[in-house]
């Protein structure tokens, strides 16, 4: 059993018109760029896939990685905590103009529905959002004198994440913050893929330091060394390169 | 009767198990089936108490009492291993990412429900991880005798004990035969060569169905 | 109108978080309150992206993009930190493990609700943690100026805004005073002595109330 | 902020009659036997403390660590799913004479709800025990076609866990598999005390690998070299050893 996959390319290969896709990250730490952008490459080359629904905690940046599939006009609905960031204006200009349906979820309650998605939960109560806009339409209950309300999982088609190591098994590490919602999101979709920096043999990770075990990843696909967002971002990248 | 022992049951059980499958075995019985995995094939065990990839028992006076399996047996590590706790643990399971958990079973209904937890209200209760595997698995099987040892059916219409789960069971491996459950009746896949489907029917508590051959179940003498 | 500037306002919000306390401090303002623990006092700073006891911003150029905190700006290691995943994170916070939070606010209800999330239909909605972090925390404290810019009350009897959390906040920190709510009423117990309590209430929402002394809000010059 | 307590006396001074008690461990492993001795020495002498609700995975083995805290008649009630061992006489005795409550819990649910306890979760739905007698009572409710019932949390006034190595932030490190409930209870509990076999400075565990962290633990006592209860078992030992 051997979980790598070749290329990038071969990674992202079963991702469809239609689908829920998680992608990892917290702003551009821990954000699968050279995924997202592989994504990008294909449906530059065949118009597929579209219309899918993102799940993630922010809404991209810049013209790079999620901001970048977004601005391709892939995305035809955000699931996400904080649409906002230092460079904001592909989502907010598709918003505003009625081309992205946004989901607003607060980022408790945005972890928690995907964990409950990976660990079979299809609803959970939370205090979170109790009496505000973001609880309309939800149950309210009561528990020891306490109002909550209901909570939906959240699965996904596909997760692409980015981890530090993985073996062969997909167990998985990630590097310091870059954790994040990664973790979650392994468990949470049908199809798990990981851009790690290095594939190793199993047993070369300390069984106690696993973070994901490989259960909940389908496929791993070797990005030496993978560009940071911000970095991308400061240099004023966009993706994909205009080529004349 | 001629009839196949446990460890043969366990083997044929073994035979369905895909390369790279994540399996949990149960306590006692289902633990053979770790022991006859095709060549070529290399499943992942699982184990309720947080193991991903252990390896066999290690040898007497070897154990390490921090490294045992959902029995409270000691087993050994194999390259590949990762710890979790109890709640990633039944994440697992409960969230559908086993591909098949093998169990044992007091009763086994033709509409796939399960009795392997209790024999009733005397004695004491213990239900562990069965009730979440039954639920969880994305295949549910069961190794057991074809009848209990004073020779009453264990496949039944509908289970008397308290029930494990319901409509979870989707394939039976016995002494005697290979059934599947599908659309709530006993779909019988193989028999052994020396009893007649008349004679297995005589053992069974619900009707066996025939949809297309019946094979022969063949197992080696392990 | 003499006033404390917002990094004073952090000061004095940092005098109340006790030695050993777990605390998040909301993106923005409520950062600097990290900058003066008081001595011999060491709290354990929570950031929502996965990370306790990180330490203070690299210099320019030593940026690590891997370790930033949840307004995405770099932070640094401390001896004793520790990485987690996002769904611990928030266990941390809705499970009442945070000993406080501290906010910025667009309105402060006298009941206790807060308005910091959305100033309204126009434009991009955006909540991050603020709804987990204010029914999470022990504590929750906001610190704020006294009035908007062009001189509105933030301090108000109900809020106009969409709500945040209702009757969650406990303490507020202003350029002006240190009001506590009890009972849904601000109960006024530290304003700069520069100003008279008429005049504090003309800048406030909902009545002042008080109870015992009112202390002198003083505050280094920092 | 240092939260190592000199003696194991002391660590489990704060527990009271009639508390809720969570003990960490899947059968001996990861069972913090020290603690639980020292909670007998303390009701041998003071006949404190009694009618304790103990959560735990099993009901004990033998006549040392829980058993003996349940043979000495200190535990009312019991919240278990499996309360069998090799010797399980202690449990099954006062069980059947009608002297010890039991509540059996499905393994996956008890770990749920202990998970909940401490994440801030009241209730959650799960597919495990429906339509089965351990879902008597319980509020059942269908999601997208499939049958859930409600489960409500769990959590503890105390928590008695083993842990590997902790620094003096309570961080924690497991050993292999006595990593099982222990992190979850260090979360559900109102004050959770853990065994370690070292107390390390802050830095000495690498943050990656810290198991719980620091947040959930509140004392930190060392037991350099713990006893573990099958050895025990085979030696046929007996707590508190009978002394003439």
């Amino acid at each position: 059993m051997d979980k790598t996959i070749a290329s990038l390319r071969e990674a992202v290969s079963g991702i469809e018109d239609g689908m829920t896709v998680m992608i990892g990250g917290f702003g551009g730490s821990g954000a699968p760029i050279e995924l997202i952008h592989a994504l990008i490459d294909r449906f530059v080359q065949t118009g597929h896939p579209t219309n899918l629904t993102v799940v993630n905690n922010n809404a991209g940046n810049g013209h790079v990685g999620l901001a970048a599939l977004i601005e391709q006009g892939m995305v035809s609905k955000l699931i996400c905590s904080f649409p906002r960031s230092a460079d904001p204006r592909v989502f907010t200009d598709l918003y505003l103009a009625g081309k992205i349906e946004l989901e607003l979820v607060p980022q408790g309650t945005l972890a928690e529905r995907i964990r409950a998605g990976g660990a079979g939960i299809p609803a959970f109560y939370t205090p979170t959002g109790y009496g505000t806009d973001l609880a309309k339409g939800k149950p309210v209950e009561e528990f020891e004198g306490r109002p909550y309300i209901r909570e939906r999982w959240l699965k996904a088609d596909f997760a692409l994440v980015k981890a530090h190591l993985g073996d062969t098994f997909g167990n998985l590490t990630f590097n310091k913050a870059a954790r994040n919602f990664n973790p979650l999101m392994c468990m949470a979709a049908q199809t798990t893929i990981a851009q790690v920096s290095g594939i190793v043999r199993p047993g070369d990770i300390d069984p106690e330091t696993v973070v994901t075990p490989g259960i909940f990843v389908q496929g791993l696909v070797e990005v030496a060394e993978p560009a940071q967002e911000e970095a991308l971002n400061r240099a004023n990248a966009v993706y994909p390169e205009f080529v004349q | 009767m001629n009839k196949l022992n446990p460890t043969q049951i366990a083997w044929r059980a073994a035979q369905d198990i895909a390369d790279g499958a994540y399996v949990n075995l149960g306590i006692g019985l289902p633990e053979l089936v770790a022991r006859f995995q095709p060549p070529g094939r290399q499943a992942i065990f699982h184990t309720e108490n947080g193991i991903l990839a252990f390896g066999e028992a290690p040898s007497a006076g070897q154990e390490d009492w921090d490294l045992i399996n959902a029995g409270k047996k000691a087993v050994t590590l194999n390259p590949g291993t990762a710890f979790f706790h109890h709640a990633d643990s039944f994440a697992m399971v409960r969230g559908g990412h086993l591909d098949v958990a093998i169990l044992g079973a007091y009763e086994v209904a033709e509409n796939g429900d399960l009795a392997n937890w209790s024999t009733g209200p005397k004695g004491v209760p213990a239900v562990g991880g069965a009730m979440d595997l039954v639920h969880g698995a994305k295949r549910v099987a069961v190794i057991t005798g074809h009848i209990t040892k004073d020779g009453k059916a264990k496949l039944v219409k509908r289970c008397t004990l308290p029930l494990t789960g319901v409509q979870c069971v989707t394939r039976i491996y016995t002494s005697l035969a290979l059934m599947d459950i599908e659309d709530e009746h006993f779909v019988l896949r193989e028999k052994l060569s020396s009893i007649s489907i008349d004679e297995l029917q005589a053992l069974t508590g619900a009707e066996l169905h025939v949809v297309g051959a019946v094979a022969d179940l063949i197992v080696p003498d392990v």
